[in-house]
């Protein structure tokens, strides 16, 4: 078998576990043995047991239920932010990159004030101003970053339209719409999707970090990070708080990175 | 020549470009070009001198900045959109890149189908038939229709552009050093199907080349280009005793034999000046027979008693 | 100039690290209760103090006498002198009486002057009427003897001069305080030469800079951290309870809050017993004060958890969910409470809001549960349902100040604007009530007041908690809790 | 005429897939050129690289043996090797400007050239560097010594890369296409300043071309690759005027000529 | 170079007015009143006509831009407002703040270049033996971790467990080894793969093989010819990564408790104390902008291509 191939296999496999962690969180209601909100007051602060297999909180909620909601929370808004950064940061791109001239440089002036600011920063300084919770950080996160898929957009699209397969269209009488829908977008589309595909690991820390901060997913809605700060208090005494949100968001930007990184060397043209 | 005849004409056509630091840089200098009906010139220079900027006008990829471009006796400059289009269906053009001109995700059937629907010549299915047609008129299967192009050769490659480009029964073919990029015995066969098709159809042709012993075999008339200014042109019947510009003198210095490998080339030991802006002949920094009229005053064309013209004060 | 107290004693100077869980922007004992980490860290003292049981024990103030209902004179100790120096007698005590008096912000503990002349060491202070809690009044931080020859001066808030067994080295608004012993001390020497304060606000980290031996004493360990020192050989724990109350006001201002019936449904609809004992490890409430106190309320409880009888009184008052979405609503609208604490009021605030969350849900009323660092501003304002306090609610063993600064009508530290003119009495009669068991009768009735017209949820009393390290003696837990060290303080 | 360089058997992989060349057995004397031709693809590149043992890391040379000045060179260690390297074997590749680093002035990497391989002073190095590149006729020497790669045309380039090869005067010089990224004027130029150097110095070439007519034109010996394997090798006038393979036939055919006399 | 150094100048000028006008604007659209917390923060109980009236003393009811305007003049005079948490002025609180941050970010920025140039470097050199894999393996790790719970794992192993560090003083030299690593660490991932591909990226070039044609000894190949060049990104790199790192103070100053600008900023979010929070955007957005900046003219001034942009020999 060659590299290649063992690696395309592999892209495969990661794939594959990568889908059936989104349909675990779709479907975490008939796994959960537990709502995941309802208190048990007779079993507070209790370990691991057959009953909540990850122990329970600080008010008696099942861990391991809250986990399993909270992979729908936390992919959930992994997943509607790249959309949205992804729609967004497509479409701006490829008005700038097919426009060119003033509009290009427009939209290019902004990105590189935005890309100046040192992203995190301004995320929380949005979330701060307009107040916390799960629509502002999806908005925030969004706002920052957005202009880096424009740019990437901008200039894959720059650099096909350039190509000489595109001056073969055109002589072969295709029109700018045609142009874009047959000839750049699914060209470019590969390296937009490896490019997000290695995003999706740092978006998930950073909600689950704004979320820690308190800025993020508020509380009683169970979100890793948000679990994490709930946590933090009984790190000594009930370390089963911590262990297990931290496995879960340690484990998921894992298989996400490794999806990543992957994706990269198998569908990137440029590392072929 | 029948002024009737002539189907494509470029007037003192010029383009500039601006380069990084917004200096200009001139890289087409008032080109006269005349191309007739069914007539196959050739324009060959070394590398960076504009053939490739002087091709992409005349199919309109880049804007000319001076100058005017007559297709058949109507004004095509700075054409746009629908009538664009329409200037496409008779100009067509083959690239230097065979693989660059296919993109990575189509597949060759769709490629080759592409501008009969575009055009809105035929509908799919016609479009289907007519492309498996034109792969056989370049000695391809028909199998070859669902490819993806990483799986075919340059030679092959080029043949589906050629397809491609004769399918819609265009006019006039550029061809920007369209065999360079392949292996010598695969240009062989690419040039002889060019010719064998020329036979058939009768388009006009521009054909780019370095190779000056390749445009002689192929072009009826030749044009030297060099710093973006047509130094000379002439037939091509007789190069060794047309040609007079000192700079086409060394450029067949420069063509080696085979046949007559004994010949010791001729050392051109002229030092590499590069291209400081003189004010003028173009040439006269590198020019071996340069004198002093040639560094001061830009020469004015001279036509020979056999039709040839050059850019020259010497000669 | 050379530090005195750190190099006089041979060897090494005796150092105490401790831990306070508050600290403000400054430490002038008139403003707020900055005067508690004077008290807390020993650099004031005053007139009279309460000791550990809650008991009067003199400190400036040798022994004093009451001459009548409005006089009481008291004789300051000989010897005992300012952090710079100067001597404590009675016309300093005066002038730093008289300076509280005036610039204090806390209303609640201004009394009414009539006279305070101070002929050498005799101080004798007298009130317009009546006053029968000027003790427990003088004993507030509030009226720390300091020199108000010196308090003029511009750094006085970061370094006030005051009598206690430790003076004011440095002051670093949010990291702590560095403190010299007072070599003058009247109490004799002191067994530490230097104390580091360090304000450190999460209770686990405190737990951990105990464990690492960064400090030496911390109180307010969280309950279940507590577990890692009382089975440790290095650490000494002391608990039991204090005065402590966590309570979740009410806003009166809001439409459905004015109804009794609404807010007998809410005390119906929580399981304080629970919450008490499994959360937060406390005592489940009756009323503002602990049992344990003499004014304590020791009767049954009024509406303990009884979901059902919320839902009853809930539908009867006409509070129904019509659009059938699981939550009640008044005019048209969903109920959905705001439940407010402050950050730093830390997670016994918010588990016990998820956990009413929870049962609210369940009577149908929604619940939304905020931590906030604007605490105050929002309280003022208004912009609440349930606003979690904490209150030590008899810092001077008395009733009427509590009662009185939170739930009579118009003072200021009713943010829920209650108003109940029963209420309003008591606090009159308390006035003039001298007579200790009158008074504790009144305390309790006031506190029955309280829970039968639900003024506010009433939810636990807290177990106080003061952790040592070993080699630390002479460390008390004061049930008041505004007392952490004092000149018994030693450093093995 | 002595033997300079023997190649036995060559046979080189990449990947683990299939051979790149096969079996390939060449010899070359002193003073010798011979040209290497073939399509693309052929494995030119790979033989000759495999000579001077700088092969790509996923290329593994399965068999063979390389016998230089009598040495086998192909079992030499890394330390060895970069003795030779540089010293008696040299190569000159397609694109010099990429292969010098662009960073760093010419002088410098010059100078880190020869004192690499002889025991001489900066100032002593930097003189041998300017004796060398005088020789081919290069414009400004103290210029060309403190510019960076970038600041030279290909054709300076191409020259400089040539005076590094002969500083040391090697026995042997590995030109792989040499002139194919330079203009028809240019390449005419630097295949005479080449050819100047055997006669100088008395140096082998292996010259690898695309161009059969400048193989015709400079090598005394021409090879033809294809596929991997060697098709004809024979002196440049037996091969050219009686070709003996078919693969020879057409590539010679397929030579564009001009027609007229010159 | 100096049109170059011109023309970020002004760039940078025109960044931080924009971000001063984003910050702005965005406190500007924010749904507190500032008129109400100037006076709860003075202990009155806003009514609705002393706001009226306080919006008009403070500027309130005036047009956005005029508003801005006159923030924007008080800040170039360092006015940064008053902080209504802090009950001082911004320009008060923020010295010790900066500070504390600085230091923090210089510690961890410091680590992160050690660790992650030598681990990177060993990696790319010892590529495909056990150390590389190792050390992929860390950075992985690094890379997947939430620096928030990295920052408790430590605390508990370093300070409960051994001791070996102290969280409650921010000010001893010792406390900063914690919190410096929890911020690198998650970095150095990233930059440990970054380096070792930007080295592997070098060998691969064709300079490297022209080097070792030359007959350099591989040692100096690194050292001389492959390190300057990966360097060049790797200050880009850098400059980038202060991004993160600036961002990631929040997290670790809330996890150490460190009294610098990210719990700053976290309590004026939470007291809604702008113009404490638009000094501490500003302030970061500066922070970074001239750290870009530098590292912009560090890479220039290294790389001979750009400073001796054009001027080619015999041109
Ligand atoms: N889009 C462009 N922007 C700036 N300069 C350009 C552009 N296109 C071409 N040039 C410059 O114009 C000159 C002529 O280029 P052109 O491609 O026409 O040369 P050419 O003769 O085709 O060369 P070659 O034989 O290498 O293809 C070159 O110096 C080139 O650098
Ligand atoms: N680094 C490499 N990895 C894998 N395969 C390679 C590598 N280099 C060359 N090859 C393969 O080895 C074969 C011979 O290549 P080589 O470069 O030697 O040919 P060449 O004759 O020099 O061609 P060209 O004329 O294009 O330079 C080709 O099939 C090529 O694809
Ligand atoms: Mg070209
Ligand atoms: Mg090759």
């Amino acid at each position: 078998m060659s590299n290649r191939k063992r690696k395309k296999a592999f892209f495969s496999f990661i794939l594959s576990v990568a889908g059936l962690l989104i349909l675990l969180a779709i479907v975490a209601p008939a796994f959960a043995p537990k709502d995941p909100l309802a208190t048990d007051f007779a079993h507070v602060l209790k370990g691991p047991s057959s009953k909540y297999p990850f122990g329970t909180d600080q008010v008696g909620r099942c861990i391991y239920s809250r986990i399993l909601y909270g992979a729908r929370v936390s992919l959930g808004m992994t997943f509607l932010l790249l959309m949205l950064i992804f729609t967004l940061g497509l479409a701006i791109g490829m008005v700038a990159g097919m426009s060119g001239g003033i509009i290009d440089t427009m939209i290019m002036r902004i990105t590189d004030t935005v890309l100046s600011f040192p992203d995190t920063v301004f995320a929380i300084a949005i979330v701060g101003i307009l107040g916390p919770g799960i629509r502002n950080t999806i908005f925030a996160l969004s706002v920052v970053w957005w202009t880096k898929y424009a740019r990437l957009t901008r200039v894959l699209v720059m650099g096909i339209k350039n190509s000489e397969y595109i001056h073969a269209a055109k002589m072969a009488g295709a029109g700018k719409l045609k142009l874009i829908t047959h000839y750049i977008f699914p060209n470019i589309l590969s390296s937009l999707i490896v490019q997000l595909a290695l995003d999706i690991g740092g978006m998930m820390l950073a909600i689950a970090g704004l979320s820690f901060l308190g800025l993020g997913v508020q509380s009683p809605t169970p979100e890793w990070g948000n679990m994490l700060n709930e946590g933090r208090a009984y790190m000594q005494t009930a370390p089963w708080l911590l262990i297990y949100p931290g496995l879960a968001i340690f484990t998921v930007v894992a298989i996400f990175n490794v999806l990543g990184d992957t994706a990269r060397d198998v569908l990137d043209p440029k590392h072929v | 020549m029948m002024d009737d005849n002539i189907i494509l004409e470029l007037k003192g056509v010029s383009k500039r470009f601006k380069d990084h630091e917004g200096k200009y840089f001139q890289a087409v200098n008032n080109v006269n070009i005349q191309l007739a009906k069914g007539e196959c010139i050739g324009i060959v220079g070394e590398s960076g001198c504009g053939k490739s900027t002087l091709a992409r006008i005349v199919s309109h990829l880049t804007d000319l900045d001076e100058g005017r471009m007559i297709f058949n006796g109507k004004d095509v400059t700075g054409l746009q959109g629908e009538l664009l289009r329409r200037y496409y269906k008779s100009v067509q053009m083959i690239f230097q890149d065979p693989i660059g001109t296919f993109s990575p995700r189509m597949k060759i059937g769709t490629y080759l189908m592409e501008p009969f629907r575009n055009f809105k010549i035929m509908d799919k299915g016609r479009a289907g038939k007519y492309a498996e047609e034109l792969l056989g008129m370049v000695g391809l299967s028909k199998d070859y229709m669902r490819k993806y192009p990483n799986e075919l050769s340059g030679g092959q490659l080029q043949r589906v552009v050629i397809a491609r480009a004769m399918g819609l029964k265009p006019d006039i073919i550029i061809c920007d050093e369209c065999t360079s990029a392949l292996d010598v015995s695969i240009q062989q066969q690419i040039i002889q199907l060019l010719l064998e098709l020329k036979e058939k159809t009768n388009f006009s042709s521009i054909f780019i080349t370095h190779d000056l012993a390749l445009a002689e075999s192929i072009c009826d008339r030749i044009y030297v280009m060099y710093l973006g200014e047509i130094i000379e042109m002439f037939e091509s019947q007789n190069i060794i005793r047309d040609a007079k510009h000192p700079y086409t003198k060394m450029l067949l210095d420069s063509v080696f034999s085979v046949k007559k490998f004994e010949n010791q080339m001729r050392p051109t030991a002229t030092k590499i000046n590069g291209v400081e802006k003189v004010k003028g002949c173009v040439f006269s920094p590198r020019c071996p027979e340069a004198c002093e009229i040639c560094r001061e005053k830009a020469p004015e064309v001279k036509v020979m008693h056999n039709g040839s013209k050059v850019l020259c004060h010497i000669c | 100039q050379g530090d005195k107290a750190a190099s006089n004693q041979s060897g090494e100077p005796k150092v105490l690290n401790m831990a306070l869980f508050w600290l403000d922007g400054n430490i002038e004992p008139t403003e707020g209760w900055n005067g508690w980490t004077l008290t807390r860290c020993g650099i004031g003292e005053n007139l009279v103090q309460i000791d550990e049981n809650l008991a009067f024990k003199p400190s400036i103030a040798e022994s004093w006498e009451q001459i009548d209902d409005r006089t009481i004179i008291f004789h300051i100790r000989d010897g005992v002198k300012f952090h710079n120096g100067n001597r404590v007698d009675a016309e300093a005590c005066k002038k730093s009486i008289e300076r509280a008096l005036e610039i204090t912000d806390r209303d609640d503990v201004k009394f009414p002057v009539e006279s305070i002349t101070a002929e050498g060491q005799k101080l004798t202070i007298k009130t317009s009427k009546p006053y029968g809690t000027l003790l427990n009044v003088l004993a507030d931080t509030v009226y720390i003897i300091v020199d108000s020859t010196a308090a003029d001066d511009e750094g006085f808030k970061y370094k006030p001069i005051a009598t206690g067994p430790f003076k004011v080295v440095e002051f670093t608004p949010d990291v702590g305080l560095t403190l010299h012993k007072h070599e003058e001390h009247w109490s004799g020497d002191i067994g530490v030469d230097i104390v580091n304060v360090k304000y450190i606000q999460d209770p686990s980290t405190r737990t951990m800079a105990l464990q690492s031996g960064e400090i030496d004493l911390a109180t307010q360990i969280g309950i279940r951290d507590l577990a890692l020192f009382e089975n440790n050989d290095d650490f000494a724990v002391q608990k039991g309870p204090n005065l402590r109350v966590f309570l979740l006001r009410l806003n009166m201002d809001k439409p459905y809050m004015k109804s009794l019936a609404f807010r007998q449904a809410l005390s119906y609809g929580m399981d304080k017993e629970t919450y008490a004992k499994e959360l937060v490890k406390g005592i489940p409430a009756k009323g503002p004060f602990n049992d344990m106190l003499s004014f304590g309320y020791k009767g049954e409880d009024y509406y303990s958890y009884n979901p059902e009888k919320a839902k009853e009184l809930l539908d009867k008052a006409g509070f129904i969910d019509t659009n059938g979405d699981g939550i009640r609503e008044m005019d048209g609208k969903n109920i959905v409470l705001k439940y407010i604490s402050r950050t730093n009021h830390g997670s016994d605030a918010n588990n016990i809001g998820t956990a009413m969350q929870a049962q609210y849900k369940e009577i149908g009323i929604g619940l939304e549960v905020i931590q906030v660092e604007n605490y105050a501003d929002m309280a003022k304002s208004g912009d609440f349902d349930l606003l979690w306090e904490r209150w030590t609610s008899a810092p001077t063993a008395d009733p009427q100040y509590f009662l009185e600064a939170s739930y009579k009508t118009g003072s200021v530290g009713n943010y829920g604007k209650y108003s109940n003119s029963e209420l309003d009495a008591i606090c009159t009669k308390l006035d003039n009530t001298f007579e200790k068991a009158q008074r504790d009768q009144l305390g309790i009735e006031g506190s029955e007041i309280l829970m039968k017209d639900v003024a506010s949820l009433f939810l636990y009393y807290q177990e106080g908690s003061v952790v040592t390290r070993k080699n630390v003696e002479g460390v008390y837990r004061y049930i008041s809790e505004i007392y952490y060290i004092d000149p018994r303080v030693k450093i093995k | 005429m002595g033997r300079l360089l023997e190649v036995r058997d060559l046979t080189v992989k990449y990947n683990g897939e299939e051979n790149a060349i096969e079996n390939i057995n060449m010899v070359l004397d002193h003073k010798e050129i011979i040209g290497i031709v073939g399509e693309s693809g052929s494995g030119k590149t790979t033989f000759v690289r495999a000579i001077i043992n700088l092969l790509s890391p996923n290329a593994e040379i399965v068999s063979g043996e390389i016998i230089f000045n009598g040495q086998n060179i192909s079992k030499y260690n890394q330390e060895q090797w970069r003795n030779l390297r540089g010293n008696e074997i040299t190569m000159i590749f397609q694109n010099p400007g990429a292969y010098i680093n662009p960073i760093i002035k010419i002088g410098r990497q010059f100078v880190e050239s020869i004192r690499n391989h002889r025991n001489l002073s900066k100032v002593d190095a930097a003189q041998k560097a300017r004796e060398t590149l005088e020789k081919m006729s290069l414009g400004d020497i103290d210029r060309i010594m403190n510019a960076y790669p970038f600041q030279l045309s290909g054709g300076m380039q191409q020259r400089v890369a040539i005076a590094m090869a002969l500083a040391m005067e090697p026995k042997l010089i590995i030109a792989d296409e040499p002139t194919s990224a330079l203009d028809v004027v240019t390449q005419v130029q630097i295949i005479n300043a080449l050819m100047a150097l055997r006669n100088h110095f008395h140096t082998s070439i292996l010259l690898v071309t695309h161009n059969i007519g400048c193989a015709a034109y400079m090598a005394d010996r021409i090879m033809v690759m294809n596929k991997g394997q060697v098709v004809e090798c024979n002196d440049k006038s037996k091969l050219i005027t009686n070709p003996q393979m078919e693969y020879t036939q057409k590539l010679l055919h397929a030579f564009p000529e001009l027609k007229g006399l010159r | 170079m100096k049109y170059y150094l011109l023309k970020r100048i002004v760039q940078l000028m025109v960044v931080m007015l924009l971000a001063t006008f984003l910050t702005f604007g965005l406190t500007y659209i924010s749904p507190s009143d500032p008129a109400e917390m100037m006076l709860t923060s003075r202990d009155v109980i806003p009514t609705e006509e002393l706001l009226e009236k306080t919006r008009e003393e403070m500027g309130l009811k005036d047009p956005f831009i005029l508003q801005y305007g006159n923030w924007l003049k008080r800040l170039l005079r360092g006015d940064l407002g008053y902080s209504y948490s802090k009950r001082e002025s911004v320009a008060e609180v923020l010295p010790q703040r900066i500070f504390m941050t600085t230091r923090l970010a210089l510690a961890a920025l410091l680590i992160l270049v050690v660790f992650s140039l030598g681990l990177g470097i060993l990696s790319a050199i010892q590529k495909s033996k056990l150390a590389d894999y190792i050390i992929r393996g860390f950075s992985f790790v690094g890379i997947s971790i939430p620096s928030f719970w990295l920052g408790l794992i430590l605390i508990y192993i370093f300070v409960v467990k051994n001791r070996w560090f102290r969280i409650t003083d921010p000010y001893a030299h010792k406390s900063i080894i914690l919190p410096a690593m929890t911020l690198a660490i998650p970095l150095i991932g990233r930059y440990v793969r970054q380096i070792r591909a930007a080295i592997l990226e070098q060998y691969s070039q064709d300079y490297v093989v022209g080097a070792r044609a030359r007959g350099i000894r591989e040692g100096e190949i690194i050292i001389h010819h492959i390190l300057p060049n990966a360097l060049l990104g790797i200050i880009t790199l850098i400059g980038l990564s202060t991004a993160a790192l600036l961002g990631g103070t929040v997290i670790v100053e809330n996890i150490f408790t460190w009294p610098g600008l990210g719990s700053m900023a976290l309590e004026a979010i939470t007291y809604r104390d702008y113009p404490l929070l638009q000094a501490y955007v500003i302030f970061m957005v500066w922070i970074y902008v001239s750290i870009n900046f530098i590292v912009d003219i560090m890479t220039q001034a290294l790389d001979p291509r750009v400073v001796i942009r054009g001027g080619r020999i015999g041109e």
